[in-house]
């Protein structure tokens, strides 16, 4: 029963945490922009008012197919990594597994909006998809240093080594933490790496033609996919949570660095982007993991 | 100086009319047949007048004649030189300036439109700033913009 | 390969207006662009045939919104070559003030829409909202923020109020204050260089031959400023620089709008303080029957896009025969996006028409 | 039930909380846009920002005149856009051509081709004109009175007949052909 509540319990108050971390990071942009910003449930009345927007389109069954499998696919990871002390699921290799399940989420959208017609949309899918590419090959060194390090590939216990030695993975392996907030920038797709809905280049590129409650669910999924990501690295580097206050903390700390970055930076190109990802924080990893060894 | 350059097309054209308009410095106008104006052209770019300012036309609905002018300048000599030349109202024809300046497209394309007057030689008068218009180019002399406002944007349809 | 075709506008958050360019593009990279203007055609040249020569005053500033005053200006100064006379010296200078705090106010939008094409959003809200204060002083003169009607044929409407000099000279020192802060996170900035270096270059050849004029031109290397040329308003008794770059690349065309601005503050600061004392409009015909001898005129200014004409014929009656406007986007949005864009990546396209400063309602008038 | 909670005083709340409108600049209005935008006066304090396509607006702002060109670009937008949508009719161009009132090019009434929920009067409106529009659409929202795309509905063939008057050839949009 425990389990059954907690299956339900978890994505909500993910996707709350979510939320409001979207507002937070509204709020704090704007007051970068020198602004007053929007208040900070701001995200809950967009959700809530796309959720009630009548719908008289369609592009077809993938297109209204999306955002469900973007969230089904981070609803999976989610239940994989612990958030405080609690770990829905866990065993050998999840961490492995988390991997692989963090993509589906990205495909399913990928998918949606490919069927959508629109060569904006389409744009941006191959442009989300390249820098999936990029970004993966340095969050998986980074990730490597860490199962080598702690000598496990479950991520409850890396949490539970990094507890019991009492120094945290961020202090122990830096470089790797560095490059997992790299690549971090742009799975949230925070600039320097919002190339994939670039507004000015292809008007907000996979979103183009979502709207109404299609458009809502986005941004569910964009809350969850936020919530899991933050969750992995705080996992991972920053020692977990005693419980979920302070694991929302940890995670806000991570996120509000990467807002700063994302007030300040103009975009990358794609091409420079890729490069940029196959070499300075590749070859930080690489240090890293020749630390990890020695 | 202004007349440095009077002096140097009075010594290559014969037939110009050269004006130095009052109250206005470093202005050059010349008045040439239709035929010359390539040639003219041709001979101010090589001359240092290598920029192409603009290309207009005016209406002169008594005389039945369209005036085309052509503002060139100079970076040297920091001079504006209007070259203008009549043509024919009923038949606007006229040579196109494409050899000399790639940009002249822009300006001739306009003048296609908004008064009809047609450029031999030009491939790309397509329409640009207007979409379906029908009718008389609006900006010839008979054309009344508030009469056709009237009737196309004051009422409703029946 | 296969190439589509990709819509840029009217509706597209990177256009620099109601505008539309039409891409061909092979993968990630324009083959082909077609500029389609005529979003914002409202026939200027046409309403000005039919409206007398004081009712066009309030009707030309309309023409390039951004920037409305070389409109003004432009057009006065027809009026009075036509009419043989003289704008008297304190007129030149409120309009050399005025004239020159446009150029701020529409360079910081530009600096705004350059650095939002390239994503940082931080750069828009702080040089839109400084620009604000420009904006005050507007109000503060002439009554209206955007559209001034201010300079008249003969000189200008109204005098400078109380108070007007130390606030400009306020609003000047705080510009050159945040100017530091635009260096910090743009125009210094490592990204921006990476971004803006090498795209869309023109060379000083090509500019002169494609008829690039303005910044534009002086990014490629030609000193030519009509400020200098052919003086107008009260440019020839003022000491200013022509900033020169030779680069001819999207970075030099910001580079050098940011080295105008600071000769901007200059002038302007010159022109407050030498402001001569004496009366502010000279004596025109009798608004109702404002009558212009024949002839015609062309008269140009440097507005912040370019070189900025207008070309009067009068036939001796109360309205103007005829009125050309010479907008400097006619040449850069048009001719030369054709020119530059093909062989660049659908990234770069916002921000090369961003660099150009392309204002679409000069295209369309 | 989901219908009546659809168009239910809630939802007109969070409506009225969260407008967004289209980054659409039809004329000169729109360069007042971004100084509300930005620092100095912050819509988004409001809710509302700029979106980028018809698809995820709430708000088709007519920032000025409308010449016949932008009018059909600008009637495919509005009909991409999901209900509920609001349009306000920004300056005096929207409402009687403004000066502009005998030019061959431009419209002289938006009424006549799509429903306005408000004006804005002026030339150019500051923005505090433009706050007080939005803050009285929101009124209007949450009272359920914004109810132009209803009209647009119910009057659609006197809205066409109207487009088809200026359209001379309504067709499909096209570039360059």
């Amino acid at each position: 029963m425990l389990f059954l509540y907690n299956i339900i319990i978890v994505p909500i108050i993910a996707i709350l945490i979510g939320l409001l971390f979207l507002g937070i990071a509204r709020k704090v942009t704007a007051r970068i922009h020198r602004r007053y910003g929007p208040p900070v449930i701001q995200p809950y009345f967009d959700t809530l008012k796309l959720l009630t927007k009548e719908d008289n389109i369609t592009h077809g069954v993938m297109y209204m197919l999306g955002p469900a499998i973007g969230i089904a696919g981070s609803l999976l990871t989610l239940f994989f990594i612990p958030i405080g002390k609690y770990a829905l699921f866990s065993m050998h290799g999840d961490l492995i597994l988390v991997l692989y399940l963090g993509v589906i989420g990205s495909l399913g959208m990928a998918l949606g909006a490919g069927d959508s017609g629109n060569p904006n949309a389409a744009i941006g899918v191959s442009r989300g998809l390249s820098l999936m590419l990029s970004y993966e090959f340095p969050l998986v060194l980074a990730i490597v240093g860490v199962i080598l390090k702690y000598n496990t590939t479950s991520i409850s216990a890396i949490i539970q080594k990094q507890v019991t030695s009492g120094w945290w993975a961020i202090f122990v392996i830096p470089l790797s933490a560095l490059v997992f907030d790299i690549a971090l920038q742009g799975i949230l797709g925070e600039k320097p790496f919002d190339i994939p809905i670039a507004p000015h280049e292809i008007n907000s590129g996979p979103m183009v033609e979502y709207g109404g409650k299609y458009l809502g669910m986005l941004q569910i999924f964009a809350s969850l996919h936020l919530f899991t990501e933050l969750a992995l690295f705080v996992d991972l580097f920053l020692g977990g949570g005693a419980n979920i206050i302070t694991f929302s903390l940890k995670m806000l700390v991570v996120f509000l660095l990467a807002i700063f970055i994302n007030a300040i930076m103009p975009r990358f190109r794609m091409d420079q982007a890729f490069k940029f990802y196959w070499k300075w924080p590749a070859i930080l990893g690489l240090i890293s993991l020749i630390f990890v060894f020695i | 100086m202004v007349e440095g350059v009077v002096e140097l097309i009075k010594g290559n054209f014969s037939d110009v009319e050269i004006v130095i308009p009052e109250h206005q410095e470093k202005r050059v106008h010349i008045s040439v047949e239709k035929e010359k104006v390539k040639e003219i052209a041709k001979f101010l770019k090589d001359n240092g007048f290598r920029h192409l300012s603009f290309i207009t036309c005016v209406d002169w609905i008594d005389e039945g004649k369209f005036e085309l002018v052509y503002g060139l300048y100079s970076y040297e000599e920091k001079i504006v030189v209007l070259i203008k030349t009549k043509i024919d109202r009923d038949n606007p024809k006229q040579e196109t300036l494409l050899p000399l300046w790639d940009q002249a497209q822009t300006y001739e394309r306009e003048i296609h439109e908004m008064f009809g007057v047609y450029f031999d030689g030009n491939p790309g008068l397509t329409p640009f700033i207007l979409e379906d218009w029908e009718g008389i180019p609006p900006m010839r002399k008979d054309f009344d913009s508030r009469k056709y406002s009237q009737i196309t944007y004051d009422s409703e349809a029946k | 390969m296969k190439t589509y075709e990709l819509f840029i506008g009217p509706q597209h958050v990177g256009i620099t207006g109601n505008f539309s360019v039409i891409l061909e593009l092979e993968g990630n990279v324009v083959k082909k662009a077609t500029p389609n203007p005529g979003f914002l055609h409202r026939g200027f040249e046409k309403l000005m045939e039919m409206r007398g020569f004081i009712h066009n005053v309030p009707i030309v500033c309309r023409i390039c919104v951004p920037d409305p005053d070389p409109n003004e200006a432009n057009y006065a100064m027809a009026v009075e070559k036509l009419l043989g006379i003289e704008p008297p010296p304190r007129a030149k200078y409120i309009r050399t003030i005025v004239l020159e705090f446009s150029r701020i106010a529409s360079h910081l939008f530009t600096f705004g829409g350059h650095a939002g094409s390239i994503g940082l959003y931080t750069i828009p809200n702080w040089t839109i909202s400084d620009r604000d204060f420009i904006l005050d002083l507007f109000e503060m003169l002439t009554g209206g923020r955007v559209y001034h009607i201010f300079i008249y044929p003969g000189g200008v409407r109204r005098d400078l109020p109380d108070g007007f000099i130390e606030k400009a000279k306020d609003v000047l020192n705080y510009l050159e204050k945040r100017l530091d802060d635009y260096n910090k996170l743009y125009f210094d900035s490592y990204m921006f260089k990476k971004r803006a270096r090498g795209i869309g270059i023109i060379n000083k050849e090509d500019a002169i031959e494609w008829g690039v004029t303005g910044p534009n031109l002086r990014a490629s290397g030609v000193k030519a400023d009509t400020r200098k040329d052919d003086p107008y308003a009260a440019y020839g008794e003022l000491d200013f620089e022509i900033p020169v770059l030779t680069g001819g690349d999207a970075y030099d065309r910001i580079m050098i709008r940011r080295m105008e601005v600071v000769e901007s503050i200059k002038i302007i600061r010159q022109a407050l303080d030498n402001i001569p004392d004496g009366p502010i409009r000279e004596k025109v015909p009798n608004p109702m029957r404002f009558i212009v001898p024949p002839g015609d005129a062309y008269v140009k200014v440097e507005s912040s896009k370019g070189e900025y004409g207008y070309y009067m014929v009068s036939n001796g009656k109360d309205k103007p025969y005829r009125v050309y406007i010479r907008g400097a986007s006619m040449t850069h949005g048009i001719h030369i996006l054709e020119k530059l864009l093909p062989g660049n990546y659908l990234a770069d396209v916002s921000q090369i028409m961003f660099s150009l400063d392309v204002c679409p309602p000069e295209i369309d008038r | 039930m989901l219908e009546s909670f659809r168009g239910g005083k809630v939802a007109r709340w969070f409506k009225g909380r969260s407008m967004w409108l289209l980054h659409f600049c039809t004329g000169c209005g729109a360069i007042e846009l971004p100084p509300s935008m930005t620092s100095r006066y912050d819509l988004e304090r409001f809710g509302i920002i700029p979106m980028a396509s018809p698809r995820q607006a709430d708000v088709l702002l007519i920032t000025g005149y409308l010449s016949v060109k932008t009018l059909k670009r600008v009637i495919t937008t509005y009909e991409q856009m999901l209900d509920p949508k609001y349009v306000i009719g920004f300056g005096s161009c929207t409402i009687n051509g403004g000066m502009y009132w005998d030019s061959y090019a431009t419209i002289n009434k938006l009424d006549y081709y799509l429903p306005v929920d408000v004006y804005i009067s002026g030339c150019m409106p500051a923005p505090d004109a433009i706050f007080a529009a939005f803050l009285e659409l929101r009124e209007k929202i949450e009272k359920g009175e914004a109810n132009g795309y209803k009209l647009y509905k119910i009057h659609y063939e006197r809205y066409k007949a109207n487009q088809d008057k200026v359209f001379k050839n309504r067709g499909i949009i096209e570039g360059e052909d």
